[in-house]
C-alpha cells in the first residue's frame, strides 16, 4: 500500500480522499492555489503544496504543476479527484513517466472512452444498446431527412463534433425537416467550423440511470449497481438517488451485464461509470448508452450508502494493485439513499454566488451524512465550481430517505451567500419526486413553479428573528456568543416596553 | 395593509413594522448563543439562525431571507433597472453585444460575463438607448458597479 | 399512528426521539426542568412543557409532572427514553390510567423482569442457562460452603437483598470460604439491614453480551442480533459494538434464539434487551442470563448501524399497534459498529464535570454518527447524568470502524470542560482492544496503564497554539471569529520580530 | 531544562519559555477563526482547536491541555495538598467522617461529596491534624473553596 498519496483536487472531493487516506494509514498530501491557502482542504491534509495563482488554469489544470508537487513532496500516487484533470489521459502519462500510480484507467483507456464516437463503437460491440444515429456520408439535407426517416421519428440533428447542447434541433417528420437542419448546420459551423451534422433518435422523456463499475487488475470487472440522476439543470446534477425507482432486478441485472461488459470491452480499471438513458418502466424499458466516466463520480456516497462498501478505499487499493475483496454476488442493496447537492447559488436565477460563510452549521442526525470542502468562515470564490456540500440522507425506504433530506436540509443553516437549499427544500416536496416519476427535463418543466414558491417575502417571524439578531448580537457575523444588548442599534425595532398586548 | 409584528427579545417587547398583516399574539424570541435563535409562536417552537453584517441574514425551515437594515421593506430577489446592469458577482467581461447609441429591446443581450465556470448573460430590464459603456472585453469587474448605461426614456 | 408524543426524558436521548417524529410527521413535546429550560432537546422539539425544578426527583422522576404534562399538551402518547422513569411501572400504569400510549413494555412486564429473582426463574423455564446459584435455606456457614461445593468453585458470594456490587466476595477453595462469609455477611447487614447470603458460580474474566429484541402487539418476537459491551466502569458502559469478536453463527443463532424465548415467556412487547454474560469462545462458548433490561438502550446505534433499521421508529410503530415489518430471517448484519460515549468527566480521575462547552464540534465524515444532546455554548450541570454525546462509527469490517472512530475522536473537540475522549483515543488504540480480546474486567486491568499515557504535559506544539488562541482572539471563549493581535495581550509570549532563526 | 518554544503567528515571531526541550525549529500557527487553528510543524499540517476563558483550552490530536495564563509552567493534573480539600465541582455534602483535633493518616476519608450521581471521596493528601471544619452535611459547596483545614506539620 501506498505510504503518501497526493490529491489533485480541491473541495469536498479533496476532504473525501483525505478522510479515506487517514483511515488507511496513508498520509495525505493537498495541492492549493493561492485562493486556497488556508481552505478546508488544504488545512485538513498531512501535507499541503501551493501549485500556482487561483486561477484553476494555472493551478488544478496544470498537470506539470501536480508531477512536480507529487515529486517534492514524495508522494507515491495521485488521486485525481473528479472535474479539473481526472479525465485527462495526459496527466495520466505523466503520472506513469513519473514512477507515480494514478488512481483511475490507463491513459489510452481514458482516451478511448473520452472519445464519444469511439466509446459508443465499444459499447455496440460489447451489446450495450445505443441510441440509433449516424452521421450521414451525404450531408445533403435530402440525404439528412432520408437518415432520419430510417432512424425514425422524432429525431435529434446536432453538430458531429459539438457538445453542451449547442445546435441540437428536434424534428418531428420529414416535411418539417430542411428548417431544423439549416439551423443546425448554421449553429454548427458558427460554433464550431465544422457543419457536418449527427442524427439521432430523440428519446423524449428519458431517465438518466447510470451503473457505477469496478475493475481490478486481476481481471475482476463488477458492477455497484445504479444511481439515477434525472434531476439535472444545464446538465448539472442537482438531485440523485438509489435505487432508481423504475428499476427491476430483472432489469437491473441486463443493465448491470451491458455496463461491465462495456469496461470489460474497453479494459477498464479502477471506478467508473457507465451512463444510460432509460426509456419506459418495468422489465421491457429500453436502455441506451450514453457515455463512460473514467473516474469518480460527484454522487458516489448514495452508491457507498446502500451498498455498504467505500468506493474510495476500493479506489486506493485496486490501484495498488490488490484485487477486489467481492465477488458480484456477494454485493446487496439494503435500503435507499437520496444525495442533494447544495450549491452556492441564487436558489431563483441559480447565478453562482460568492462571498464568506458568515454562519455554516451541517446537520447532524442518524442517516445523514454530509461531505463537504468548506467549514463556516470560509470564503468562497469565483474561481471554481459552487458546489459547497453533499448531504445524502439513507433510509429503509425511499420515503423515509426523503423524510430524512428534507429535515436534514431544514437544519442546514448557511448565511452570507446564498445556497440552492431553499430550492432543494421545494423539489423533494414536489409531488412528482415524491411519486418518483422523473425524467431528465424535471427541472425544465417544474422549475418555474418550484421557484414562484420562494419568491415570497420574509413572515412576521423571520423580521422578529432578524430583530433580535440585530438586538443581541455583537459580532454575529462570526458566529459569536449572543451579548447584552446594544441599546443603540435597536433600529427598525421599537421598544414596547410596558406594553402588554 | 402595514401592520406590527411583535417579539419578545430578552424580556422587552419589541414591534417593527412590516407590510404584511401579523398575528395579534408577539412572538418569543430567545437568543441561544453562536447565532442560534429559539422561536416561539404560541406553543409552537422552532430554531432560526441569524447573523448580522450589515442586513440581516435569516435562516428559518429551509429558507434564507435577506432582511435589510431599513426592516421595512424586504429586499426584492427579481433585479430592479439598476442592478439589472451590474454583474452579480466578481466576473470576467467575456463578450459586449452593443454599442453606444444603440437601441435595445426588452431583455437584449448586452453583455456576456463569465464566473465560476459559468456565462451569466446581461440583458436589457427595458427597452432604451444605450448611452455608454463602463467595460472591456477580457475586464474583471466587480457586483455593484454599472457595466453600462442605459437611457430607458427615448 | 400517533399525533403528537411526549418524550419523558432529556440530553441525548429526547433529542433522538424528537428526530424520529420529526421524520415520521408526529408532533414532539419535550420535557424540561429549570436546569434545561433552553437545552438542546427543549429547544428542537416542536413544543415543550416545564415539568418542575432543575432536581431530577422533582422533574424528570416525578410520574405526576410527566402525566400532567402529557395531558396539558395533548399528547397520545409517552417515549421514555432511558433511565429515569422508563423502567418504572408506575409511569407504564399511569399512562394507561391517563388514556396515554406507553412506549415500552406493558407495567406488569416491567415489574416481572424487574425482580432479578423472577426473571431468572422465567429465562431459566424458557430454557436460558443462568448462572448456577442459590440462596440456601439454611443460612449457616457450613450450609453455604456446601452449597459453594455444590456449584463448583471459584463462587462469589453475595448479599441475597443487594446490587452495585456491595458485600461481594469472591470464594475459590472452601477450606477458605469462612472468611469471606463472615464478611459478606457483616456489609449485607450494613448496607441492607439483611445478612441474607446468595452463592453463584464466579464467571472469571467473562464477556457482556446482550441480544436486542423486538415484539410486537401481533405475536411477533424477534431478535436484531447481539452487542457486545465489555468494556465498561463500575458498571457504566463506555465502548460497544456489534457483531461482537467471539460470536459465531451458530452461538448467534443459540443465543438469539433463548433472548427471544425469554421475551416471549415474558410476555414482553417493544424493544428490550436480553443480557448475558458469555464465557470462552467459539461455537462451545458457555452464555448465562444475567438480566433483561425493558427500554431503549443507551447503545441502540450499533444495531441500527449494523442491522440497517430504526429501533425508535420501531418502538413508536410497535406501541401504535402496527405489526413489525420484518421477519427474522429478513434481518441482517452489514459491517461493524463501534459506539463510544462521550462523558463530561475527568480522562484520569473519571470524575464528572460540569462547565459550560465554550468550543463544542461534532466530527463530521463519512461511516460517523453523531447522537448528542448539546452544542457549543451549553452548560453541563451537576445534576444528570454525564453524557454529552455518543460517537458511533461504522465500517466494512472491525478494523475500518475503529479506524474511523479514532479519526473522529481526534476530530472531535470539545473544551471548557474536560471529557473522556482522550481516554478513548487511548483505548480504542490498546493492543487487547485491537485484537477484540476483551471482558468485562478490562477497565479494571488496563484502566492504569491508560491513565499513564495520558498524564503527560502539554508539549511545545501545544503550547504554540495556546500562545496563538490568546494573541489572536477576542472572544475566542465563544467560539468567535479570529481578530488582529490584541498586542496588549501577547504575555506569557514575547515578541520576537526581527529575530529570525 | 528551560528551552524556548517558537512560534509564527500572524507574520510575527513569538517565543516562550517551556520546561522541556523544544525543536530547532518555529512551529508556524496560523488562526482559521472560529477557534480553529493550523499548525505547521516542518511540513506537516495539523488543525488544533482552542479557547482562552482565563486559561487557554488546547485540543490536538484528540488530547486536551489547559494552559494557564502564567504559560510557563503547565497545571498539574494531579492534586496538590490545596486543591485536594476543595470540591472538584458543585457538590452537595453527603457526610462528615473526621473531627477537628483528629489526626488523619494519607488518604483517610475525610468528606464524602455528592454530585451527578456519583459520589466523590475527599481524601487526605498527607497524615496531619484536622485543625477545622469549614462545611456541613447537606450543604451545596463550591470549587475552590476549602472545605476543612489540615495541619501536615503536626
Amino acid at each position: 500500500m501506498f505510504k503518501r498519496l497526493l490529491i489533485a483536487n480541491r473541495g469536498e472531493i479533496a476532504v473525501r480522499v483525505i478522510r479515506a487516506c487517514r483511515e488507511m494509514g496513508i498520509e495525505s498530501v493537498a495541492v492549493y492555489s493561492d485562493a486556497d491557502r488556508m481552505s478546508l482542504h488544504t488545512t485538513l491534509a498531512d501535507r499541503a503544496v501551493r501549485i500556482g495563482p487561483s486561477s484553476a488554469a494555472e493551478s488544478y489544470l496544470s498537470i506539470s504543476a501536480i508531477i512536480d508537487a507529487a515529486r517534492s513532496s514524495g508522494a507515491q500516487a495521485v488521486h485525481p479527484g473528479y472535474g479539473f484533470l481526472s479525465e485527462n489521459q495526459d496527466l495520466a502519462s505523466a503520472c506513469v513517466d513519473a514512477g507515480l500510480a494514478f488512481i483511475g484507467p490507463p491513459a489510452d483507456v481514458i482516451s478511448t472512452m473520452g472519445s464519444k464516437i469511439v466509446a459508443r463503437r465499444i459499447a455496440r460491440e460489447a451489446g450495450a444498446p445505443v441510441v440509433p444515429g449516424e452521421t450521414p456520408v451525404d450531408q445533403s439535407d435530402q440525404a439528412i431527412a432520408a437518415a432520419a426517416t430510417a432512424i425514425g421519428f422524432p429525431v435529434l440533428i446536432k453538430p458531429s463534433e459539438g457538445g453542451g447542447g449547442i445546435g441540437m434541433k428536434e424534428g418531428h417528420a420529414a416535411a418539417t425537416l430542411s428548417a431544423a437542419i439549416a439551423q443546425a448546420r448554421r449553429e454548427a459551423i458558427a460554433a464550431f467550423g465544422d457543419g457536418t451534422l449527427y442524427v439521432e433518435r430523440l428519446i423524449a422523456a428519458p431517465r438518466h440511470v447510470e451503473f457505477q463499475v469496478l475493475a481490478d487488475h486481476h481481471g475482476q470487472v463488477l458492477h455497484v449497481f445504479e444511481r439515477e440522476c434525472s434531476i439535472q439543470r444545464r446538465h448539472q446534477k442537482v438531485i440523485e438517488e438509489t435505487p432508481s425507482t423504475v428499476m427491476t432486478p430483472q432489469l437491473r441485472a441486463r443493465m448491470g451485464a451491458a455496463a461491465v461488459a462495456v469496461a470489460r470491452a474497453a479494459g477498464y480499471r479502477n471506478a467508473g461509470t457507465v451512463e444510460f438513458l432509460l426509456e419506459g418502466t418495468g422489465d421491457s424499458a429500453r436502455y441506451y448508452f450514453l457515455e463512460m466516466n473514467t473516474r469518480l463520480q460527484v454522487e458516489h456516497p448514495v452508491t457507498e450508502q446502500v451498498a455498504g462498501l467505500d468506493l474510495v478505499r476500493a479506489q486506493i487499493r485496486i490501484a495498488s494493485g490488490e484485487p477486489l475483496p467481492w465477488t458480484q454476488d456477494a454485493l446487496t442493496q439494503r435500503g435507499h439513499a437520496i444525495e442533494a447537492r447544495v450549491y452556492a447559488e441564487d436558489p431563483i436565477s441559480h447565478l453562482p454566488q460568492a462571498g464568506p460563510l458568515l454562519l455554516y452549521r451541517e446537520p447532524s442526525m442518524p442517516g445523514v451524512r454530509i461531505d463537504s470542502g468548506v467549514a463556516e468562515g470560509s470564503k468562497i470564490t469565483v474561481h471554481y465550481d459552487p458546489l459547497l456540500a453533499k448531504l445524502v440522507a439513507w433510509g429503509e425506504t425511499r420515503e423515509i430517505a426523503r423524510r430524512r433530506a428534507l429535515a436534514a436540509l431544514r437544519a442546514f443553516p448557511i448565511l452570507g451567500i446564498k445556497t440552492n437549499i431553499p430550492m432543494l427544500v421545494e423539489l423533494l416536496q414536489h409531488p412528482r419526486f415524491v411519486d418518483g416519476a422523473l425524467d431528465t427535463r424535471f427541472l425544465d418543466v417544474e422549475g418555474a413553479s418550484l421557484a414562484a414558491r420562494l419568491s415570497t417575502g420574509p413572515t412576521p417571524d423571520v423580521l422578529a428573528v432578524a430583530a433580535a439578531a440585530r438586538a443581541t448580537t455583537a459580532t454575529p457575523a462570526a458566529g459569536g456568543a449572543s451579548r447584552d444588548i446594544d441599546h443603540s442599534s435597536l433600529d427598525p425595532w421599537t421598544s414596547l416596553r410596558g406594553v402588554r398586548v | 395593509m402595514t401592520s406590527t409584528t411583535r417579539a419578545w427579545i430578552h424580556g422587552r417587547l419589541f414591534g417593527a413594522c412590516v407590510s404584511e398583516s401579523a398575528g395579534d399574539r408577539p412572538f418569543d424570541v430567545v437568543p441561544l448563543g453562536q447565532g442560534r435563535f429559539q422561536l416561539i409562536d404560541g406553543g409552537r417552537r422552532r430554531t432560526a439562525f441569524a447573523v448580522v453584517a450589515g442586513d440581516a441574514w435569516v435562516f428559518l425551515d429551509g429558507r434564507v431571507f435577506v432582511v435589510p437594515t431599513s426592516g421595512q421593506t424586504t429586499r426584492r430577489v427579481s433585479a430592479d433597472d439598476a442592478t439589472a446592469l451590474m454583474a452579480p458577482m466578481p466576473a470576467t467581461v467575456v463578450s459586449i453585444h452593443v454599442a453606444p447609441g444603440q437601441r435595445v429591446d426588452r431583455d437584449a443581450l448586452l453583455i456576456t460575463l463569465e464566473a465560476m465556470k459559468m456565462e451569466l448573460p446581461i440583458k436589457a430590464p427595458r427597452a432604451g438607448r444605450v448611452t455608454s459603456l463602463a467595460c472591456h472585453a477580457g475586464e474583471l469587474v466587480q457586483p455593484g458597479v454599472r457595466l453600462l448605461e442605459i437611457d430607458y426614456g427615448t
